[in-house]
């Protein structure tokens, strides 16, 4: 008889030892976030609870005014608008030029590409937006108003800046996804007879789209998240952005310019947070958008298959 | 649907299935399969893509832990191996196998053969260079591999690899060797030199192995067993499946009217 | 291999270490040892930007005389400064306004220290060719009732504002003792002197308000009424826009708190780096401003 | 137009595009270097900024938080991304759950993760501003970006590898601490260095938990119980980043551009060196382990 077989080894010991480690370090995370989370939520929520605001009007006013404490006019659209704005302009920026470094990087020449192309612009991950803001503060902001009058800071400036700055993000996971496109379909397509750039739009970009759209919707979230750069450049005016030149103010840039001056538990203090909650919700919804459009990539493929 | 099996005597194999049904989630991916496999013989899976034979062959050393259920008896020497008490460590030492992707470890020719001695306690090295030697030989690899041993694995061809891979699971000298179409990948001479090895390994292994090459399963198996839709529909001598099989499906796969 | 999970261990231990740490130094931190003749403990104080390197040069010259003290000072904004020492967070709490002017504040249970004055002037870019206005046009200005600078007597230029963000300690000083109740007009909101300082410079039609200590070279320094922006002016209150920069304490302060508020008060701090970092004695001033902004002569 | 014409234009755009681009991002980061190489000197490197212009404490100061800031992050995210790819199934619940949190956390913006550090680590947990509380807090920043990357690396691992381990009768743990990770360590070792760089710029997160005063240190004392010492962790510490922004927001006298530009040259000097060593690491391990 084999009774080896129902002894206890070190191998047994080992993998509950592995288990406890790597789940409890999971929970670790997870205890985190959800920490985070619900920081954020009972902070945010307060300002319709406890400070009765009507959540409507929060949503669609466009004025932020904290100091008269009987009448507060409270509204974030203005701010939601032109983080909207600001982001949607700094990803049509960056998309079309993420798109060709990537082919660039992956299909051109990947030597100089890997060499050269992509670290440089992975240096740019690396840059504090400190630094981004400083130089659109003194190099951008001079420019544009010589070009276009007025002062200079506005939406397009700030624009501008976040399209820098997510450029990186774009253009790594871009290549990602192009990378994962298998190299025998490039192979079969070239043996077909077609063209380095045939081959490029009808294979790798046609493919790889779903991925593609994942990368510009990541680029999006960072450009939403991103404040003490935007901050400096912006012009930080609650009002609806209506001209690429209009000073304005985003969630984030409004949130970190007065959040040092609120006493914590005031109405001025929570109506931050309920900013903070705002950018929570959309983050989850570019999250959600990014999972959907892998689903639906992955469910058409299967039925294809 | 009709089923003939033949089966040699449970008392002379090493591996027994009874009733053995395995389920995807709510898929059923074998349905009532029993069967013997007699002990230091060859035996084959054979069938169409998707009958079951892969699935069917993982669970003799509880691959499947985790992915699929698996209900029935799979006795490994009188003893349920589907004991949820076995230690599939232990029994896994027993019970050996190979993948159809050669899979080296990316780490020299040594180090891949070292863990898994290693890792089973042993740390005498005259011991272990002495199994390494052994077991290098009974793969023919040595006189391929010259003495360099601390060369990447990686850096064999596909044929190396897989024999680096098969001796890497005899070290342990298993006393069944399961096998998921291991020359399916390689080239015809890489997989006659597979085959040979495995003809010398009949003599002190269970061999089962799965695979869609049916000469293969023809030149080197004792039995075959061939496998549909998720049932074992024939097992009988090789000579008999391939020359004069009982069942018409099984006529009609062997003689290469569908596959 | 060892390596590897010996490395991931490793790390394990160091985080069990530093939580271990963790407990032991939150412990210390809050215990204040008053044993013996010599001052030991340690104080945090934190809030304004504007009176953070006046506190932090004077936390070194008092921590070189009481060598087992460590004072940490730390910005944040008014704001955070009052409201962490009413909630005993902090031991001090920097503020640019009076508590009773933020709502939401547990006064009762903080006590006010005044230790320096900040006055503040007006600035433009220069090219506006403005050098002087009167409190009316300066709040005309603000409130957006006049928008270009020829209105005033300068170029024909728009006028570009730029405020201070709301809730600031400069933003409240300006309203009270400009606005009056005005209300401004929307505008540019900066939180930081050095981005006003910056925009303000390189922005043509620019203007806005800054301490002196901010005021440079590339910025006109508006006088308002025929008074121009000096500390001289400040002392006897002709210029009347400035403020006290206070350090709040709880109502019992810990004893090195205490002496380190004496300190600031203090002849070295009053008389020489007070004036060096650019601020204004309090021993100088010739008036006394209450939190309502009714001043009184001393 | 045929094909091979519209081919050569094509391509010859994708160069011409590309070349723009990188010029472009070359020339910005000569910008900044030239613009603050006349700042940088020893004496900048090696003063204090206490006494002199120099950054020498910040730059202490960054590079120890960042060290204890990996050190506190790197197991849980090895142990985190080990769960999500090696254990949990990824189509279950739990899996996709977690990591929708992830993502969610490594898109909040970094005030806010400084904010939630200020009122939990500082003042709740009676952290102050310390070295301690701006690794934690750099931590809650650094977790998810940086168990992302290792979770994309592990998969790069193929699944038979796992399978060749297990049936070979080794343990799961084992198979994955001695076979799976060593194989995926180029890409875990470029995630952990590109993640080192975020977190060496990050600003926003310290400002309310490390502080931004830098206390003179004492180099000749490295008793890490010594309020004095470099090494304690419960001493405030600016960084470089926070060191910029402080010098832009608040700074009095005009030698603040100069510092500001100095500091921003060394910074990216330290993340350029970083992504060096990065890149250098993972293509000789590559060249080892690559399959």
């Amino acid at each position: 008889m084999n009774k080896q077989l129902f002894n206890s080894s070190k191998e047994i010991r080992q993998d509950k030892l592995g288990r406890l480690l790597v789940y409890s370090a999971l929970t670790v995370v997870l205890v985190l976030a959800c920490a985070m989370l619900y920081f954020i939520f009972s902070k945010g929520i307060a300002t319709f609870t406890q400070d009765h605001i009507n959540f409507w009007d929060f949503l669609t006013r466009s004025n932020w005014n904290t100091d008269n404490l009987q009448k507060p006019d409270l509204g974030a659209w203005a701010l939601m608008v032109t983080s909207a704005e600001t982001t949607l302009l700094a990803v049509l920026v960056t998309t079309p030029l993420a798109l060709v470094i990537a082919i660039y990087i992956v299909v051109m020449s990947p030597k100089i590409g890997g060499r050269i192309v992509q670290p440089l612009t992975e240096l740019l991950l690396g840059i504090p937006s400190v630094v981004y803001g400083f130089v659109g503060l003194t190099v951008l902001i001079p420019v544009l108003r010589r070009w276009a009058g007025g002062t200079g800071f506005g939406v397009l400036a700030a624009a501008l800046v976040l399209a820098l700055m997510i450029l990186p993000t774009i253009t790594s996971l871009a290549v990602e996804a192009l990378n994962g496109v298998p190299q025998s379909y490039q192979t079969f397509a070239y043996s077909l007879g077609c063209t380095k750039w045939q081959v490029i739009v009808h294979v790798l970009l046609k493919i790889s789209a779903p991925n593609l759209l994942v990368a510009v919707i990541f680029g999006v979230a960072r450009a939403f998240g991103e404040a003490l750069a935007v901050q400096m450049v912006i012009g930080n005016t609650v009002q609806l952005p209506l001209g690429l030149f209009t000073p304005a103010a985003t969630l984030t840039s409004k949130l970190t310019t007065d959040m040092g001056n609120t006493i914590d538990g005031t109405l001025a203090s929570n109506a931050l947070w309920s900013l903070a909650l705002l950018l929570l919700v959309m983050s989850l919804i570019f999250n959600l958008l990014a999972k959907l459009v892998l689903r639906r990539s992955q469910s058409r493929e299967s039925i294809s298959r | 649907m009709d089923t003939y099996l033949n089966l040699p005597a449970a008392t002379d194999s090493d591996i027994v299935a009874k009733n053995v049904n395995i389920y995807y989630g709510k898929q059923q991916a074998i349905t009532n399969c029993s069967a013997n496999f007699p002990r230091h013989q060859i035996t084959a899976l054979i069938g169409p893509s998707g009958s079951g034979k892969s699935t069917f062959l993982r669970s003799i050393n509880r691959m499947n832990d985790g992915i699929a259920r698996v209900e029935g008896e799979l006795l490994y020497q009188g003893q349920n191996l589907l004991d949820s008490r076995v230690n599939v460590y232990n029994l896994r030492h027993q019970i050996g196998m190979l993948f159809q992707k050669p899979m080296p470890f990316a780490k020299s020719i040594y180090e891949n053969l070292a863990l898994p001695l290693h890792e089973a306690g042993n740390h005498n090295q005259a011991d272990i260079a002495k199994r390494i030697d052994h077991v290098l030989k009974m793969v023919d690899l040595q006189h391929e591999i010259g003495t360099d041993l601390n060369q990447s694995a990686l850096q064999l061809s596909g044929g190396q690899q897989q024999r680096l891979c098969l001796a890497r699971t005899l070290l342990l000298e298993p006393k069944v060797l399961l096998l998921d179409e291991p020359a399916s990948a390689l080239d015809p001479i890489s997989t006659a030199k597979i085959e040979t090895n495995l003809l010398s390994l009949k003599a002190h292994c269970t061999i089962i192995i799965v695979t869609h090459n049916l000469e293969q399963a023809s030149r080197i198996s004792d039995y075959t067993a061939f496998f549909y839709q998720g049932q074992l529909a024939e097992f009988d001598r090789t000579k008999k499946v391939f020359l004069n099989p009982t069942l018409a499906m099984t006529e009609r796969y062997v003689s290469g009217d569908f596959g | 291999m060892m390596g590897k999970r010996s490395a991931f261990l490793t790390g394990l231990t160091v985080i069990a270490a530093a939580v271990t740490l963790t407990a032991c130094g939150g412990q210390s931190g809050s215990k204040t040892a008053t044993s013996g003749k010599a001052l030991s403990g340690k104080v945090t104080a934190v809030g304004s930007t504007a009176l953070q390197p006046l506190v932090e040069q004077a936390a070194k010259d008092f921590q070189a005389k009481n060598p087992n003290v460590t004072v940490n000072v730390q910005g944040g904004g008014s704001g955070t400064g009052l409201s962490q020492v009413a909630q005993g967070a902090v031991d001090i709490g920097n503020s640019d306004i009076f508590a009773e002017s933020k709502p939401g504040v547990a006064t009762d249970k903080i006590t006010e220290h005044k230790v320096a004055v900040i006055g503040f002037a007006p600035v433009v870019n220069p090219d506006t060719k403005v050098k002087k206005l009167t409190m009316v046009q300066l709040q005309n200005i603000f409130a957006g009732k006049v928008t270009n600078w020829k209105q005033v007597g300068g170029k024909n230029e728009k006028i570009v504002l730029v405020n201070r963000a709301t809730g600031s300690g400069t933003r409240a000083t300006f309203d009270d003792n400009v606005m009056k109740g005005k209300k401004s007009v929307k505008s540019q909101e900066q939180d930081s002197s050095g981005a006003v300082q910056k925009i303000v410079g390189s922005t043509p039609g620019a203007i806005s308000y800054l301490a002196f200590s901010y005021l440079t070279k590339n910025l006109q320094a508006v006088a308002i009424d025929g008074v121009t922006p000096t500390t001289a002016n400040v002392l006897n209150n002709k210029w009347k826009i400035w403020s006290y920069e206070h350090m709040y304490t709880q109502k019992k302060a810990n004893k090195v708190a205490t002496a380190f508020i004496k300190f600031m008060n203090s002849d070295h701090v009053q008389g020489e780096l007070v004036k060096k970092l650019g601020y204004i004695s309090i021993k100088d001033m010739q008036v006394v401003k209450d939190a309502k902004g009714n001043v009184t002569n001393k | 137009m045929n094909r091979y014409r519209v081919n050569q234009i094509m391509t010859g755009v994708l160069n011409g595009v590309t070349f723009l681009v990188v010029l472009f991002i070359a020339s910005f980061i000569l910008y900044l270097l030239a613009s603050g190489m006349t700042a940088v000197n020893w004496h900048f490197l090696t003063t204090s900024s206490e006494v002199g212009l120099g950054i020498r404490d910040q730059l202490f100061n960054s590079l120890y938080l960042l060290l204890l800031t990996q050190l506190i992050s790197l197991p849980i995210a090895l142990g985190a991304a080990m769960a999500l790819t090696l254990y949990a199934d990824s189509r279950s619940k739990l899996a996709s759950f977690a990591q929708g949190l992830i993502q969610i956390l490594s898109s909040l913006p970094s005030i806010i993760v400084g904010l939630f550090g200020f009122l939990i680590l500082v003042l709740k947990f009676n952290l102050g501003f310390s070295i301690i509380s701006g690794a934690l807090a750099l931590t809650f920043f650094n977790l998810p970006i940086l168990t992302q990357s290792i979770a994309v690396s592990l998969q790069g691992v193929p699944d038979e590898v796992m399978q060749s381990g297990l049936a070979l009768g080794i343990s799961k743990w084992h198979t994955i601490t001695k076979v799976i990770l060593p194989e995926a360590m180029p890409g875990i070792w470029s995630g952990i260095v590109i993640s080192a760089g975020r977190v060496f710029g990050e600003a926003a997160t310290l400002i309310y938990t490390a502080g931004q005063s830098a206390p003179t240190l004492d180099y000749t004392n490295w008793n890490p119980f010594n309020p004095a010492s470099p090494l304690n962790i419960f001493r405030p510490a600016e960084t470089l980043a926070v060191h910029i922004w402080k010098v832009n927001t608040e700074s009095l006298g005009q030698d603040a551009a100069t510092v500001s530009r100095g500091t921003i040259v060394i910074l990216i000097l330290v993340v350029l060196l970083f992504n060096l060593v990065a890149r250098y690491f993972s293509t000789t391990m590559r060249k080892k382990v690559g399959r």
